[in-house]
């Protein structure tokens, strides 16, 4: 069972991280969904210790689960809520600035915006 | 406050500080000023008004006085020439002053750091004063060169105090004194603080700075050149003195450097055709006499050194004011190719600079001639070769001062010229007196150097420096120099080009050319690199998590992982959870493959519903329950983001083919993530869960917070400090939201 | 009094958010709250280092059930520190003019946040004020709307994320080895944890904050944020958050994984110099102000890790008075790199002086220290080293100095306002003050040291 | 927008329930699965319900949806309050009234204890910010469309 999250945890993150490298600047947010979605999972694994559900009353002699780290990931995951929709936000807005949704032309913008700023100042010495 | 009350003000205000190191010198006897400054560091802030202080502060402040008086008239017609407001006179008497400060304190400190500060301190005076024509670009190289010159040579000072505070644990110079063992520590501290002097007293291979600062304005070149700066380089290493002479090699190696910069600065003095080049080479050759002097070692060196310093300043400081003088009256001429003649434009000059020219050159009568006395004597000391040597640097300067005083007023005139201000005469006069009243009645002058000799040497120097008509070593040399002095004079024809061709190989090969080379190649460097730099998204993740992975490999190699890692059973109640799990893997595979965005949103979402089961199997029915909610609200979201989005651009992404090469780096970089997510989790989930988990207080006190359900309590009790911090972030992410789409309206 | 200014600039944070920040009053309100907030932290920090660590446990249960809010010397000073520094970049974009109405609600959020990650003594409450921090971090980043801004925050975002992933794991994997969030119970029993398990945890907690410094090679972020946003928020991300970073090595690694930090000492060598040689290096030549700034920075958080793998007393001290130097440095620089004009060149030569090392400038504490530091662990190749990224930092700094204020301009600069000037110029009086009286910031640095040495025993 | 009647009845009969259900997860939180988190998205679903039944004009003008900012910070600020109060009477923060041990007040079957006020604000915070995102979302789809 250990090896088999750990597994999860590292598809998870292995796949968000794949696409935190594509150009598409929707699948990167998607990435970093995913990712925190690793994160969570792995969060909530390291309480493998699994029994009832820690609502009292609680029967005698069964395990509990581990209630501290479900109020993390839950924490977490609100966490990862809130910055997920606000980069979705920050997406339309570098769409609307750049017109594009590619990361290579926005990539080139940065760079042209560089070069036309360094020409401006002459070299000198 | 008016531009114009600048002058005086700076000029009384040299004045007084003049007077009170005087008085606190000859009447107070010294003194000592031991405060504590950071105690935490043992550093005291530790002044004292020993004989070598006084020296140096006498002159600091001297002919600081004498520098302001003639910028007083000096400077509003420099910056008239140049078409520049007045509004820039304070800024340089501020400089002035603040140079003359740390000048002083430099010389009076005895805490190392304290020392470093002020040592510093006149490094950023000097960079503002060469830098003062700032508008040129030839005054703005040559500030840069001298603060990166005198700059970062100053950390080896501050490396060399620190190496002596880690062994004696003090940083109080005189402790240091009593306390230091010869030895290579010894050695290597006081090689470090050598450089930082030798490189601010222009001596080679530092030299090629000082020529350069020449771009400053004249009365700045002189007071640099005498009593500020290139004087402190000296006095740091007779303030040093004691710490440096107990290593042999070091002082061997002070010898070594001081002839040299006596041979070029003296060899390239000959050859200059600008004056203030040539005043700058000479001011390389006798600070080179001085360095020497130090690397010849006992007392007549030591306090030879401390001597040859005020001869040299006050005649220093007289010809560089008179080169200012002189391009003034001719309308801004430098050359000594263009000028000559001016004995009848300018007499009054004429006399007053002879003077010092004569002092420089060591005539009788002069201050000069004790000064040639005792570094005769202290290479008489020594013996073997030196005393040819010390005499043949005498003549190389006896030439280059006749050069210089010749080439304005002797000969046939060259250029127009006009009378200068008395303000820019007097000072010249003024210091060619003293120059002469020390060639009169030397006891003063002696006297004060004995007692910055005594500081230097560490020990009783009884010195007398007087006229002897006899036919002494000393007085024979002086008679060979100036003989051979004219020698060299009258076969200028002969060995010019010579010198010449010495000169332009310094050019070609020289450490300034290295200075140059290395400034562009750093710079041309730095381009190179920059256009490796990174600058896009994609690329930047990738060098975060390749090295990351490499971590973590390193990591693993340095650990044992023997009995490290559980596969962990899969019991009968676990399997629902396998399986749960494993959709998520697929799920989350699958995010892969989608082209079209709204796709890709429901199998994000698909996700998020399966680890929410996910969660459900780990007995968290609450964070189940948030998951689902959380992802419902979150496709929402993004349906209405890809519905703000123009069908057009979504869709030129979703046909835009990955190339089959991207694909593979891509697909690399994230094996490596997920391999060390894999790691991380996998060697910590193999661990046991601990018994004295403080889950188990949460469990325990869950009813006694009145709660039946821990979660909740731990969420809006126990850490209820959480919860409010993470709907502090959901309400910042709104504030965000509302940012970027309604310019901050919220409604 | 540790709550007082956490809750203080907390709430005042939200009631912010109802307003219009451009208007006038508001920034005033937000200034005044912001330096009520400051003053409170002094107060604290006066009885921290008076009387030692202040603690309270939220809802008064036994430490580790409830969330620890411990004000210690470590915490404290870079609390002070952090909101002082949004306190002046917010001081210096009110007297210019705020554009965007959430400006100082967000400003006041990062503040609380960065407040209350500094006096946490619990791990993943440590992650929660950290990511109220980043948020209001990654908003304020897109503060101008200009293409360029919008692009750095995203770049910021994403990149910061990731880090933040990587912590939350570590965080995740700390409660997991030793069942507890309090930090002092973490360093008390982490040492009885698997080592090989231990180490990976450090590892991704050391590159999450590797990330938020900007050390090579996790720095490509560094240079188009911190170029392309507004000198104020350049000043709050360099000056405030990236101290995060630092703390969180202090924190994290110095503290609560002593062994592993020890450990991975030639990693952080190498990491450090390569990010000094590499930044000083990319500095030299760039053009424009903020791009050398930017570059610069990653070089200076290379003493910062040089420093922490010295460890011990000295080594730790050393961190934490370079970080405070550097923090201060980059907010003047990046504050005066907006304005124009000769009192703010004189602030920016202050600056200069500083990252070169050159007294009386504070600067030159740093190198005392790190030298310090270095000869304490007698490593000549240290001190060589950081000599050579000394010697390239006079450099740039003055190439990029000479460039922009000395040589004559073509272009005309608007006259910035003169508050605006006279704020620069105050805060490079404050570098030039601690560098004559080095006292404090050195004692501060020393106590710092202590708590991080002493944070793990009881 | 074109919905048919069906959808919008079914829509505005929907919200009752879920704010129902909602208050009911808020107030039994304590004592079973669910917070004022849960509640807040179940009652926000419920007036997205709206959204898309209605369309974006007709749903702003409804109260909550006007005063959505309100309450989100509002929200947040109560949360902070009941926090931040026990430090006026000297207590640690985040004291919970009635304390360990202490007798609680039943009105029915709801515990008046101070951590249900801190759900409420919590409640508030999540209900405003989904609500007032999504309408952010909808004014800003609206202002492209005309």
């Amino acid at each position: 069972m250990i090896l088999v999250s750990a597994l999860t945890i590292a598809v998870l993150f292995g796949v968000g991280s794949y696409l935190l490298l594509q150009r598409d600047l929707i699948r990167v947010v998607v990435g970093i969904i995913l990712v925190s979605n690793a994160a969570n999972l792995f969060l909530i694994s390291a309480g493998l210790s699994r029994g009832q559900a820690p609502i009292y009353p609680l029967e005698e002699g069964v395990e509990v689960s581990d209630p501290l780290v479900q109020a993390m990931t839950l924490t977490a995951i609100v966490i990862a809520f809130g910055i997920s929709a606000l980069l979705m936000s920050l997406v339309y807005r570098v769409y609307t600035s750049h017109l594009s949704l590619n990361l290579e032309d926005i990539s080139e913008a940065e760079v042209r915006e560089e070069e036309s700023i360094e020409s401006r100042e002459v070299a000198e010495d | 406050m008016r531009p114009r009350l600048a002058a005086p003000v700076g000029a009384v205000f040299a004045a007084l500080a003049f007077a009170a190191t005087l008085w606190g010198w000859l009447l107070a006897g010294g003194g000592t000023v031991d405060l504590p400054w950071a105690p935490s560091w043992d550093l005291r802030f530790t002044l004292a008004l020993d004989g070598l202080a006084a020296l140096y502060s006498l002159l600091a402040t001297g002919i600081g006085f004498a520098v302001t008086v003639y910028a007083s008239r000096y400077l509003p017609l420099h910056l008239e020439h140049q078409g520049r407001s007045e509004a820039d006179i304070p800024r340089f008497h501020f400089f002035i002053l603040m140079f003359m400060g740390s000048m002083v304190g430099l010389v009076m400190a005895q805490d190392l750091i304290l020392i470093f500060v002020f040592w510093d301190l006149t490094a950023i005076a000097s960079y503002y004063l060469i830098g003062y024509d700032a508008h040129e670009r030839d005054s703005r190289r040559s500030a840069l060169m001298a603060l990166l010159v005198t700059g970062i040579t100053a950390v080896c000072l501050l490396i060399g105090a620190l190496m002596l505070y880690a062994a004696y644990g003090t940083f109080s110079l005189p402790a240091l004194i009593e306390a230091s063992e010869p030895g290579a520590l010894l050695a290597a501290a006081g090689a470090l603080i050598a450089v930082a002097g030798l490189a601010k007293s222009a001596q080679v291979p530092f030299q090629f700075w000082l020529p350069r600062a020449m771009a400053a304005p004249t009365p700045v070149s002189a007071y640099l050149h005498s009593a500020a700066m290139v004087a402190a380089g000296v006095f740091l290493l007779g303030r040093f003195y004691p710490l440096i002479q107990k290593t042999d090699w070091l002082l061997d190696a002070l010898l070594v450097v001081g002839l040299g910069s006596m041979a070029v600065g003296g060899i390239l003095a000959l050859t200059r055709n600008v004056l203030k080049q040539l005043l700058a080479y000479s001011t390389i050759s006798q600070y080179g006499y001085v360095v020497f002097m130090f690397g010849l070692g006992g007392e007549y060196g030591a306090v030879g050194a401390s001597f040859y310093v005020i001869a040299h300043a006050l005649a220093k400081a007289a010809l560089f004011l008179t080169a200012g003088a002189v391009t003034e009256a001719t309308h801004g001429e430098t050359r000594l190719s263009h000028l000559g003649g001016l004995r009848r434009e300018l007499p009054f000059l004429m006399v007053a600079s002879g003077f010092s020219a004569a002092g420089l050159a060591a005539l009788p009568l002069t201050i000069g001639f004790f000064k040639d006395e005792l570094f005769f004597e202290a290479a008489l000391e020594r013996g073997g070769v030196f005393p040819a040597l010390a005499v043949a640097g005498a003549v190389l300067t006896f030439a280059y001062t006749w050069r210089f005083w010749s080439g304005i007023f002797l000969g046939e005139r060259r250029s127009e010229a006009h009378g200068v201000p008395a303000a820019m005469t007097v000072p010249v006069a003024a210091l060619g007196a003293l120059v002469i009243a020390g060639g009169l009645y030397v006891a003063p002058f002696a006297r004060l150097a004995q007692a910055a000799g005594e500081v230097t040497f560490n020990a009783p120097t009884p010195i007398d420096p007087a006229y002897h008509l006899d036919a002494r070593a000393e007085n024979l040399m002086a008679l060979a120099t100036y003989a051979l002095g004219v020698l060299v004079i009258l076969s200028r024809s002969f060995w010019i080009g010579a010198a010449e061709a010495f000169a332009r190989l310094g050019e070609l090969a020289g450490p300034e050319r290295l200075y140059f080379a290395s400034l562009k190649g750093l710079n041309a460097f730095s381009d190179r690199i920059h256009d490796l730099e990174v600058r896009d998204l994609r690329t930047r993740v990738a060098t975060i998590l390749g090295p990351t992975g490499v971590l973590v490999g390193a990591g693993l190699l340095f650990t044992p992982t023997r009995g490290a890692y559980e596969v962990g059973a899969i019991g009968p109640l676990d399997w629902p959870l396998f399986l749960a799990l494993i959709l998520v893997a697929v799920a989350a595979i699958a995010t892969v493959f989608p082209r079209r965005h709204l796709t890709l949103a429901l199998v994000l979402s698909s996700v998020g519903y399966i680890l929410a089961v996910v969660f459900a199997f780990f007995g968290g029915p609450d964070v189940a329950m948030v998951q689902v909610l959380v992802e419902t609200i979150m496709a929402l979201l993004f349906i209405g983001i890809l519905v703000l989005l123009p069908r057009k651009v979504l869709e030129r992404e979703a046909s835009n083919p990955i190339p089959r090469r991207r694909k593979v780096r891509d697909a690399g970089v994230a094996l490596i993530a997920g391999f060390f997510a894999f790691a991380v989790s996998w060697s910590t989930l193999s661990q046991p869960a601990l018994e004295e988990s403080v889950a188990q207080e949460h469990i325990r006190l869950a009813p006694e917070a009145h709660a039946k359900d821990v979660v909740t309590a731990i969420l809006a009790d126990f850490r209820g400090l959480d919860t409010l911090g993470e709907i502090t972030v959901v309400g910042i992410a709104l504030l965000g939201i509302a940012t970027l789409l309604s310019r901050g309206r919220l409604w | 009094m540790i709550v007082f200014t956490l809750g203080l600039t907390w709430t005042l944070a939200v009631l912010l958010s109802l307003l219009d920040g451009r208007k006038h009053p508001v920034g005033g309100i937000a200034l005044g709250g912001l330096a009520a907030g400051f003053a409170g932290l002094l107060v604290l920090g006066w009885e921290v280092f008076t009387n030692g660590p202040v603690t309270m446990v939220a809802g008064g249960w036994p430490p580790g059930v409830g969330i620890t809010l411990r004000a210690d010397a470590l915490g404290v000073t870079f609390a002070v520190l952090s909101v002082g520094v949004i306190l002046i970049a917010l001081a210096y974009e009110a007297v210019s003019g705020i554009e965007s109405r959430t400006f100082p609600a967000l400003a006041m959020f990062m503040a609380a946040g960065l407040t209350g990650l500094f006096l946490t003594g619990d791990a993943f409450n440590f992650y929660v004020f950290f990511e109220i921090a980043m948020i209001a971090a990654y908003a304020l980043t897109g503060y101008g709307e200009r293409a360029r801004q919008l692009r750095a925050a995203f770049i910021f975002a994403v990149v910061n994320l990731l880090g933040s992933v990587l912590f939350l794991i570590g965080v995740g994997a700390l409660y997991h080895l030793t069942g507890t969030l309090d930090m002092r119970m973490i360093a008390e029993r982490v040492a009885a944890a698997q080592p090989n398990a231990a180490l990976l945890t450090a590892v991704a907690i050391f590159v999450a904050f590797s990330l938020k410094l900007g050390l090579f090679p996790f720095h490509y972020w560094l240079p188009a944020v911190y170029t392309g946003v507004r000198p104020s928020v350049a000043a709050m991300l360099s000056g405030a958050l990236a101290n995060i970073g630092s703390y969180g090595l202090l924190r994290f690694g110095g503290e609560l994984l002593p062994q592993e930090l020890e450990m991975g000492a030639t990693a952080l060598f190498v990491l450090g110099t390569t990010s000094i040689i590499y930044g000083a290096l990319q500095a030299v030549s760039r053009r424009t102000m903020t791009e050398v700034l930017a570059y610069s920075a990653i070089g200076q958080v290379g003493y910062i890790l040089i420093a922490l793998g010295i460890g011990g007393p000295v080594g730790f001290a050393a961190a934490v008075v370079y970080a405070i130097i550097n923090s201060l440095n980059k907010l003047l620089l990046f504050l005066a790199a907006g304005l124009r004009g000769w009192m703010v060149g004189a602030a920016f030569a202050v600056g200069a002086f500083s990252v070169a090392g050159v007294p009386p400038a504070a600067g030159f504490l740093g190198k005392l220290v790190l030298f310090q530091a270095s000869l304490a662990v007698e490593s000549v190749a240290l001190v060589a080293l950081i000599f050579i990224g000394g010697a390239l930092s006079f450099v740039y700094s003055f190439q990029i100095y000479q460039r922009v204020f000395w040589k004559p301009q073509a272009r005309a600069y608007k006259i910035s306002p003169s508050t605006a000037r006279l704020l620069v110029a105050g805060v490079a009086g404050l570098l030039l003050f601690a560098g004559a009286w080095p006292e404090p910031l050195l004692a501060l640095g020393q106590r710092a040291a202590a708590a991080v040495l002493l944070g793990g025993a009881p | 927008m074109k919905t048919s009647v069906m959808t919008r009845v079914v829509a505005r009969v929907l919200l009752v329930p879920a704010l129902v259900v909602a208050l009911a997860i808020l107030i039994k939180g304590y004592a079973d699965t669910g917070d004022g988190f849960n509640a807040g998205v179940i009652a926000a679903l419920g007036m997205l319900l709206q959204y898309v039944a209605f369309g974006y004009e007709e749903a702003e003008r409804m109260m909550p949806v006007r005063l959505v900012a309100v309450i989100a910070f509002g929200g947040l600020l109560l949360s902070l309050a009941v926090a931040l109060l026990p430090l006026f009477w000297g207590l640690a923060i985040f004291t919970h009234v009635p304390g360990p041990g202490e007798e609680v007040i039943h009105l029915g079957t709801v515990e008046l204890i101070t951590p249900v006020v801190f759900d409420i604000g919590v409640f508030m915070l999540v209900f405003g910010f989904a609500v007032g995102a999504i309408d952010l979302l909808a004014r800003a789809i609206h202002r492209r469309e005309t």
